[in-house]
């Protein structure tokens, strides 16, 4: 799929949130893969990590970095987790 | 079955739920909050999760622990807010016919929760800073 | 920290003795008396233990425990005389600073326990029949 | 050490115990080592297993079979334990 102006809700989680400064904000961007919406959105969540330390999910169910995003989808940026 | 509270846990309640006539091990894990962190003196932690995405993933990981190391039941809790030191993070209970598929599967879970599932832990230091765990070089802007 | 008791065991009491600010994981393995074993419904379990060997032997138990995978405190609790399905025989808790050595020290203990204590245990099954574990042909009588 | 009589308190537990009818006896053998003690006994406690799968206290102390046993002693022979 080729990149094209698309309409993409994003949803950034714990420090990307804080960094943000809200938790979610619709965009208009020009991406093609999840990939795309991370590097597009480094100014808002402000990760110096690669992508392949965070993980991805679309419309509430995880992700490649590699999916497509369509016109419409909601995509949640997660950082490094650390549960337990 | 997995869970995701702001109250604190009630083990001795879940343990109940698991219990078996058939069952003749029970293993348990719970995750407490400990006073220092790589050489810093923590005075409190705070969890945030993506709840739907936890308990999805959550489930697959029990699926995944069923299938390796055959167990009766299990279940596990994730807590999230504010945690003082002491209080009880996480309770995953596997009861089993024999101990070694309740060890075996009560240590798969909580590995597997801990590195797949979008829970992060923000910690509070004594010092008055603040960091995410695993996070701290992770955006531009260091600690808050 | 090793005991006997004809009481049934307090697993909430003996975890809360094990609290600690520096321990950021506990691991518990509980034996729960279950109604088969090697294909035999059983009815019911009794346990006798000479109590001086099962606290020293039980204490040495812990200490190589503790050599092997440091642990911050540990206890462990067996029960004796007749026991019904579900009852809890042993109660081992493990507090540690990480999960791996509570895990370890846990398994170290339970498993050591079962080898080394003087316990034995009477199965009374369903059918009426009854014998010792591990024992079953060494006594010209069989089964009592 | 070489056999000789001696007076031994040998205590029986569980599945020996059920077979001696008691708990405790005191008796006048000729032995040498705890391994003795177990072989004099087994009409008492009726077990047919090798003493190696079976375990031997002395005076409250675990033991060796190769211990050697000594007037007054008190022996307590352990059929295969099941703890847990």
């Amino acid at each position: 799929m080729s990149a094209s102006v698309k309409t993409i809700t994003v949803r950034y989680f714990a420090m990307f949130r804080e960094h943000a400064g809200v938790g979610e904000e619709t965009l208009r961007l020009d991406v093609a893969t999840a990939k795309d919406v991370y590097e597009q959105t480094r100014p808002r969540h402000g990760s110096k990590e690669p992508n392949g330390h965070c993980k991805v999910a679309i419309n509430e169910e995880m992700a490649d970095w590699s999916s497509p995003v369509n016109d419409g989808d909601v995509v949640l940026l997660f950082p490094p987790v650390a549960g337990g | 079955m997995i869970e995701v509270t702001t109250d604190p846990i009630d083990a001795q309640a879940l343990k109940n739920q698991l219990c078996n006539p058939g069952a003749g091990g029970f293993c348990s894990f719970e995750g407490w909050v400990r006073n220092e962190n790589e050489g810093r003196a923590v005075e409190r932690l705070e969890y945030e999760a993506f709840e739907p995405l936890v308990l999805s993933e959550g489930q697959q990981v029990l699926v995944e622990a069923l299938q390796r190391f055959p167990y009766l039941d299990a279940r596990c809790v994730h807590r999230t807010g504010l945690l003082e030191i002491g209080d009880m993070a996480v309770w995953v209970g596997v009861a089993a016919a024999h101990r070694d598929e309740a060890f075996k599967a009560c240590r798969y879970i909580i590995d597997e929760l801990k590195i797949r599932l979008p829970i992060w832990k923000k910690e509070h230091y004594v010092d008055g800073d603040s960091g995410w765990v695993n996070c701290e070089r992770c955006a531009e802007h260091g600690r808050h």
